[in-house]
């Protein structure tokens, strides 16, 4: 029999980058892990959602559940999109494992969500340790404006100043900022002695980053710290050596040293088409099929929605990112989290480089409720 | 008159058994079905403005998102009937409508078409900021709406949805097929083609066109609503430049002016998106680009228009030599 | 005071960046009403070319520049033969759904053939240095966009209200069975001036690929700015087009030191303010 | 460009599938003035505007000089010295005054529009207007002026004494009459007045549903009236 | 004074040119006015002052003793203050049937109801079909106006002007592009208007003048420079040197 994954992602469209690397990820799993489990074969359908449209996530899963009749849903970039799909899994008696939307509340909405990403204020957290034992006691925040932004803003400032340190500024600029200077000017105007920075990764980005170059905030020392979103490994190119020095924490590096790692890496690379487009939301959907596997795996192919989910609660492995484990209580993944500096390697290219790393992190925003 | 009649009577008969055969035909897209009345609806709106009036608008997902987030927001505070969810979401869209037409209506051509662009992106901007009521981009999520006529419940296989959506749109076209075969909607087409001349007439303008813009916001008010109900969850996208913009490409694939046109457009626009973005996901923009170009240059005046096109040959008078 | 001159620089950078790229599409839509919404799309297509000379063959930037103008408008000859050839003088909106399909066209295609990454078009040494200019220190390249807007303000300026190739083309704008009749190539008017479209078109992506870097959603990502930008200056209109990327390149940058929360309040909120007061925008062409 | 002259055979033309015109032939000598004459709708406007090349031609030969132009586009016609006044005047709304004569003259230096302005003073003086500011009369002397300077060899002029007050009438029709007979240009002239038409050509043509219904001298047609009413109308002349 | 129209001073500028100059003129009811003059005169201008479609620099409009000079076009519209346009604004994709009713309607303040429909109803329909037939437009009433002739396109002009009942009517040209053997229909019109009716008349054509006006006011470069009756006109050195030329001797040729 054929067991079906039915994949929503951002496939084309602006974020279709990430959406290629869903589809790396899941497919470097197959290739290392086989094609069937216990003599079931598995068929992955893959779903466009460009960008963030919950009707057209329900409508999506709907088909993918009614008609196509598949036993797991996976992928969603997006908050909205996910939320949109909870309210359907109980009926659907379907699982949904999210390979990235990053918002802490999803997890509540269903007890058949399962996650094998991260969220903001995960990966953000360490981050007020790390200002404080460099010696930055003042930091000046600056965020995209939309619910990443905000959860990273406020993730840090509690880590900040429950460390000792002070955030004497909040920004919060719109998602469309094409010309980052004038927050170049207010950061340094603000006397702080460094940035705090969350942008979606992409082409603001890059303006972000070259703005601090070109104004001078890095000569004059201003540092700078960032969960990883900005310096994804598909972007580090187009920041070029601009990029340099930057310290941003996040779960995963593509230069994370490990067997698994370097495993992962090849077959992804094989499944993309170019190692340069590989970056975070890969090894999450790899993971996440390592769940959907193991989901039948205890199922037997069976569909049970709840008996797969229980299969996976406490699970842990070893991801290409390092040791990971499926929560039992909130069926978010624990992970560690790297402390990384954008370095320059041997072969000239620039990569993420990892210099600390806090293991075993869950979601505080999922702890404090 | 009576031919008339017979005319609009035989295009609603047609929309309803339209609508049955995709009941029947596809039974487990139903909630992809109802996302396409939810966008007909809006685009409806549109064509009431546009092809009725002749103010092209790159915003009318303001009046939509109105709707939706209306809707939504009285859902998540305990409003549950869906019926009443869709009259909220009416009265939301028309206020919209009225805010929207107010200040549209001081500009003309290019820069009405900007300001249009600039009241969808402040409202954009708004729904993003007031997260405390609409969960900014997270999406306001948790409509829980209550059965049918306390009946029929809302579930996985969209019927209840996709039903009402059709017996909603039914309303809605023949509601406005009243409209504009009323003296106002014979006005409105003169305002589009000389405002001078109705002037000259005797006539104001802006009330003319502002009415006709409460009424399209409510029309794109229901819409929103329909999706947010179906959904049951309410996103940034139904007030984004991106929704309007789609709104008005489907309008003109489908041709301006007739009501239907705006119907055909939208089926025929996502039914093709949904397909082609199904057969793969990667690359099919470039086909609805293909297709985009294609009708334009098979037919200029939309797909209608190409309908008409086929009539008239058979009425060629003289021609045939080159 | 120095904070404020600082602003002024940057608003100054950031606007002419934005005329550089929209005084094309103004040239399409108030003179050969043609709204291109594919503008942005062969900026995008001369940023590739740009990047590929600079990035992977190693040509100098001036080099990248000329082959980048040069190849856009050769990929576009074929373009404006077959499609935009149908759609000169047709309603605008027949006009959006052409355009709109060739955009997506060119982003599927893009995005097949060059994958979805950003793309970088290297600067030389002497742009990308900072440059001190008393105050503060200005990147090269700011410098050089400012220059080059207003080259190229001041030669189309010229080339369409003083020469008769200017008062040709908008005379078949304005009417082109009569221009023909009056012994005017209009085919060949339109074909050069489409050309000049999409040249400028070109230069703009690849010298504001620092502000808008190239990737293949380019196109539609930056259509609203675009369309807002043009037409506020009035379609058709140079100094309708100086004056409108000047006065929201400032009112975009001040908004965003001020208030950066509210910054798209502002700028949305002057584009409304703007076109209530001026109706046809800034130097619109009356009707 | 000297006059040349012109010959029609067998010209067929009309608007997409509608043929307005059926197998119309004649010919006009060289610094010959003809007038065209006909009801509302006859098909005056089309004839002229096909021998410009601006509508659909079905079939038939247009020569100029001897020439045949027929398969040419209008602009390459204007430059072998077609030119047209349209009764419609499709003055350049959004150029000046000044602009328009410019596109007008063709190759020829741009001080040559001081022509223009002898012509018609009224034209000198709103010089900087745009198209669209001048009154009725105004763009009738601005189109006749804008095609002149063009110095075509073949001049087709539809109505263009429209609107134009009684004076300015006179010394336009002088004008035209002194362009033709000093061998500079071949006139087409429509109009609706029979008088002023019959006092400025020496020969006519009446168009009936799209074809030649009579063809002759002014004399001829004065002397006739019963022709005149049959094919222009009841109290034309009187 | 029993005017039932006047104006008083009124003038114009665009930029630096004046278009009216002070021009003061009076018209009562039944009056039949004819307005001439040299090109760009400044007529037409004088029809956008009066109608509203401008606003005046300075001066005064008064309908029936009332001053009317801050009222927009429409209410002076509703006041049955009525233009025809020197160049036909028609909306060429409907009929001359669906032009007139809506006319019809919009004069009993009924033209904005959504709740009824726009055809089919009699009392409309009735008064509709007798402005059609008198102006002779019934044959082609249910044809697109873009497919009628021009001259037909004018009468239709001048039947939107009738069914708005007015009580002066400002034509501008009602016979350009008309042809001769059409203009008797547009005189025929003219004739049927009713008595009561005050009509201020541009035109070139002399002939319709001398044959409609009881009075002529002649306009050049925007200052009235004469007055009075059409006998006298021709007469008239300054009227004969700007706008007629020899055209009284013309007309005794034919
Ligand atoms: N664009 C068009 N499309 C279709 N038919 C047209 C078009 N223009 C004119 N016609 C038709 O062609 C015929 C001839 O028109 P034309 O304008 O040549 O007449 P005309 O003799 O110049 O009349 P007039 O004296 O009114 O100027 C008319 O019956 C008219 O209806
Ligand atoms: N908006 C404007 N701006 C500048 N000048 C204008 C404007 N409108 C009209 N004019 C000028 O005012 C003058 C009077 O124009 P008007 O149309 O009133 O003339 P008219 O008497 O009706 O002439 P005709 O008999 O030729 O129709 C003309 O010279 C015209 O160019
Ligand atoms: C054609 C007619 C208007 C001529 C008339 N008999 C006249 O000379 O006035
Ligand atoms: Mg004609
Ligand atoms: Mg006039």
């Amino acid at each position: 029999d054929t067991i079906k994954v039915g994949i929503i992602g951002p496939f084309s469209g602006p974020f279709a980058l990430q959406g290629k690397n869903f589809q790396a990820g899941v497919e470097a799993y197959m290739a290392l892990n086989g094609k069937s489990v216990k003599g079931h074969d598995i068929e992955v359908i893959y779903r466009d959602l460009p960008t963030a449209n919950p009707a057209q996530s329900r409508a999506l899963a709907q088909e993918l559940v009614v008609k196509d009749k598949v036993q797991y849903l996976g992928g969603v970039y997006f908050t909205p999109d996910a939320m949109a799909i909870t309210p359907l899994l109980k009926q659907a008696n379907v699982p949904l494992v999210i390979f990235n939307a990053a918002t802490s509340a999803i997890m509540t909405q269903s007890p058949l969500v399962v996650r094998t990403s991260f969220t903001t204020a995960q990966t953000t957290s360490p981050l007020g340790k790390i200002a404080v034992d460099r010696g930055v006691k003042k930091v000046i925040s600056a965020v995209s404006d939309y619910g990443p932004g905000v959860d990273a803003e406020a993730a840090f400032k509690k880590a900040f100043e429950s460390a000792g340190g002070q955030v004497v500024e909040a920004i919060r600029m719109p998602l469309n900022t094409n010309d980052f200077s004038p927050i170049m000017q207010r950061i340094r105007d603000s006397g702080a002695e460094a940035v705090f920075a969350f942008l979606p990764s992409g082409p603001t980005t890059l303006g972000f980053v070259k703005a601090y170059n070109e104004t001078g905030l890095k000569q004059a020392g201003i540092k700078f710290f960032a969960p990883g979103d900005l310096t994804q490994e598909s972007d580090l190119p187009a920041l070029g050596d601009g990029a340099l020095g930057l310290l941003t924490t996040f779960h995963y590096a593509v230069s994370h040293d490990s067997p698994e790692n370097k495993k992962f890496v090849e077959a992804a690379t094989k499944a993309i088409g170019g190692a340069d487009q590989l970056s975070f939301p890969s090894v999450g959907a790899y993971d996440g099929m390592h769940v959907i596997y193991k989901m039948i795996e205890a199922t037997d192919g069976k569909q049970d929605a709840q008996k797969a989910v229980d299969a996976v609660k406490g699970l842990s492995w070893t991801s290409p990112r390092g040791p990971v484990s499926i929560d039992a209580e909130t069926r978010h993944i624990t992970e560690n989290i790297y402390l990384r500096e954008v370095a320059k390697g041997a072969d000239g290219k620039t990569y993420n480089k990892e210099i600390q790393t806090f293991p075993n992190q869950k979601d505080p925003g999922l702890a404090t409720q | 008159m009576g031919a008339r009649w017979l005319r609009d009577m035989a295009g609603v008969i047609l929309i309803i058994a339209a609508g049955v055969v995709g009941y029947w035909l596809f039974p487990d897209n139903l909630a992809l079905l109802t996302r396409v009345i939810a966008v007909a609806l809006l685009v409806l709106s549109l064509d009431l403005i546009t092809g009725y009036c002749g103010v092209a608008s790159l915003g009318q997902a303001s009046l939509f998102g109105a709707g939706a987030y209306a809707a939504g927001i009285a859902c998540v505070n305990g409003v549950t009937e869906p019926v009443t969810l869709v009259a909220i979401g009416a009265v939301a869209g028309a206020t919209a409508g009225l805010l929207m037409g107010t200040i549209m209506l001081r500009a003309h051509g290019l820069a009405q078409l900007v300001l249009s662009i600039a009241i969808v992106q402040l409202f954009h901007e708004a729904a993003n900021k007031a997260s405390a009521y609409t969960g900014g981009s997270d999406g306001l999520a948790g409509l829980m709406v209550s059965p049918l006529f306390g009946v029929f419940e809302f579930d996985l296989w969209g019927r209840t949805a996709y039903l009402f959506g059709l017996a909603l749109l039914v309303v809605v076209v023949v509601v406005l097929k009243f409209v504009v075969s009323s003296p106002f909607g014979m006005l409105c087409r003169g305002i589009k083609q000389d405002p001078v001349r109705i002037r000259a007439m005797g006539s104001y303008v802006f009330p003319v066109l502002l009415k006709m813009f409460v009424i399209s916001g409510a029309v794109a008010g229901t819409g929103g609503a329909l999706a947010a109900i179906s959904t049951q969850v309410v996103g940034l996208d139904s007030v984004s430049f991106e929704l309007s913009a789609n709104a008005l490409v489907m309008l003109v694939l489908g041709g301006l002016g007739t009501l239907y046109g705006a119907l055909v457009g939208t089926v025929i626009f996502m039914g093709f998106e949904h397909v082609v973005s199904a057969i793969n996901p990667f690359h099919w923009m470039t086909m609805v680009g293909a297709l985009l170009i294609a009708v334009v240059l098979a037919a200029p005046g939309g797909l209608t228009g190409l309908y008409e096109t086929f009539l008239g040959a058979g009425k060629r008078v003289k021609g045939g030599r080159t | 005071m120095q904070t404020i001159l600082s602003i002024a620089i940057d608003a100054f950078a950031y606007g002419m960046a934005l005329f550089i790229i929209c005084i094309g599409l103004s040239l399409t839509m108030g003179l050969m009403r043609v709204v291109n919404l594919a503008h942005g799309a062969f900026a995008m297509i001369a940023g590739y070319i740009a990047s590929y000379a600079a990035r992977d063959l190693g040509l100098g930037y001036a080099v990248a520049i000329f082959l980048a103008i040069i190849g856009t408008v050769i990929i576009s000859i074929p373009l404006e033969r077959l499609l935009y050839r149908r759609i000169y003088g047709s309603p605008e909106l027949t006009q959006v759904l052409m355009t709109i399909g060739i955009t997506f066209c060119i982003i599927g295609i893009t995005n097949y053939f060059f994958g979805p990454t950003l793309k970088t078009i290297p600067l030389p040494g002497s742009l990308s240095q900072p440059v001190d200019v008393g105050i503060r220190t200005i990147a090269g390249h700011r410098l050089f966009v400012m220059a080059c807007g207003l080259v190229v303000a001041g030669g189309l300026w010229y080339l369409i209200e003083k020469t008769d190739f200017g008062i040709k083309l908008r005379a078949t704008v304005d009417n082109a069975a009569m221009a023909d009749a009056l012994g005017v190539r209009t085919q060949v008017i339109y074909a050069i001036s489409f050309a000049i479209a999409i040249g400028l078109a070109a230069l703009g992506g690849v010298v504001g690929a620092e502000f808008l870097p190239i990737e293949p959603y380019y196109a539609l990502r930056y259509m609203v700015t675009f369309l807002v930008v043009v037409s506020v200056g009035g379609a058709g209109s140079i100094p309708g087009a100086v004056v409108a990327c000047l006065l929201l390149g400032a009112i975009d940058t001040t908004g965003r030191y001020l208030m950066p929360e509210f910054g798209n309040f502002f700028f949305y909120a002057a584009v409304v303010a703007i076109v209530c007061v001026f109706p046809r925008g800034f130097f619109g062409r009356a009707q | 460009m000297p006059a040349a002259s012109l010959e029609v055979r067998g010209l067929s033309a009309g608007y997409g599938p509608t043929m307005v015109l059926e197998d119309v032939s004649f010919s006009v000598p060289s610094g010959a003035r003809l007038s065209i004459l006909g009801r509302n709708g006859m098909g005056k406007t089309t004839l002229l505007s096909s021998l410009m090349g601006l509508n659909r031609r079905y079939g038939g030969e247009i020569l100029v000089g001897g020439a045949d132009i027929a398969s040419l586009k209008s602009s390459e016609r204007a430059r072998r010295g077609v030119g047209l006044v349209p009764q419609t005047r499709d003055i350049f709304r959004s150029l000046t005054v000044e602009e328009n004569l410019i596109v007008g003259v063709k190759d020829r230096p741009r001080s040559v529009i001081q022509e223009a302005y002898e012509m018609f003073p009224r034209l000198r003086e709103r010089r900087t207007n745009l198209g669209w500011q001048l009154s009725g009369g105004e763009q009738q002397m601005l189109s006749t002026a804008r095609t002149i300077l063009g110095r075509p060899s073949v001049l087709l002029l539809d109505e263009p004494l429209e609107g134009l007050a009684p004076v300015i009438c006179e010394e336009l029709m002088g004008a035209f009459t002194r362009l033709a007979s000093s061998g500079a240009m071949t006139i087409l002239l429509v109009e609706q007045r029979l008088e002023s038409a019959l006092d400025f050509a020496e020969s006519v043509l009446i168009l009936e549903r799209g074809r030649i219904a009579w063809q002759g001298t002014s004399e001829a047609l004065r002397a006739d009236q019963g022709l005149v009413e049959h094919y222009i109308g009841v109290g034309s002349l009187h | 004074m029993s005017d039932l129209f006047r104006v008083e001073g009124l003038t114009k500028n665009f930029g630096g040119l004046a278009v009216s100059r002070n021009i003061s003129l009076s018209m009562s009811a039944g009056e039949r006015l004819a307005l001439i003059g040299p090109n760009g005169a400044g007529k037409t201008t004088f029809v956008n002052l009066v109608t509203g479609q401008i606003r005046p620099s300075s001066g005064r409009v008064v309908l029936n003793g009332e001053d009317i000079t801050r009222l927009g076009a429409v209410p002076r519209v509703r006041k049955g203050l009525i233009r025809t346009f020197q160049v036909t604004r028609l909306f060429s994709q409907i009929t001359p049937e669906e032009h007139v009713t809506l006319t019809v309607l919009q004069r009993e303040g009924r033209a904005a109801r959504i709740l009824s429909r726009f055809t089919g109803n009699s009392e409309v329909s009735g008064e509709v079909e007798s402005i059609l037939s008198a102006l002779g437009l019934l044959d082609v009433a249910r044809r697109k106006v873009g497919e009628i002739a021009y001259g037909q396109q004018r009468l239709l002009e001048i039947g939107i002007a009738l069914a708005l009942r007015p009580k002066v009517l400002l034509l501008d040209e009602p016979a350009a592009g008309v042809p001769s053997s059409d203009t008797p229909r547009i005189e025929q019109a003219l004739e049927r208007l009713p008595p009561s009716l005050a009509v201020l008349m541009i035109e070139h054509d002399m002939d319709l003048v001398f044959r409609f006006a009881k009075r002529v006011v002649v306009l050049a470069a925007g200052e009235i420079i004469f007055e009075g009756l059409p006998a006298d006109v021709a007469a008239n050195e300054k009227v004969r040197e700007a706008y007629l030329g020899n055209y009284a001797h013309a007309r005794s040729i034919a």
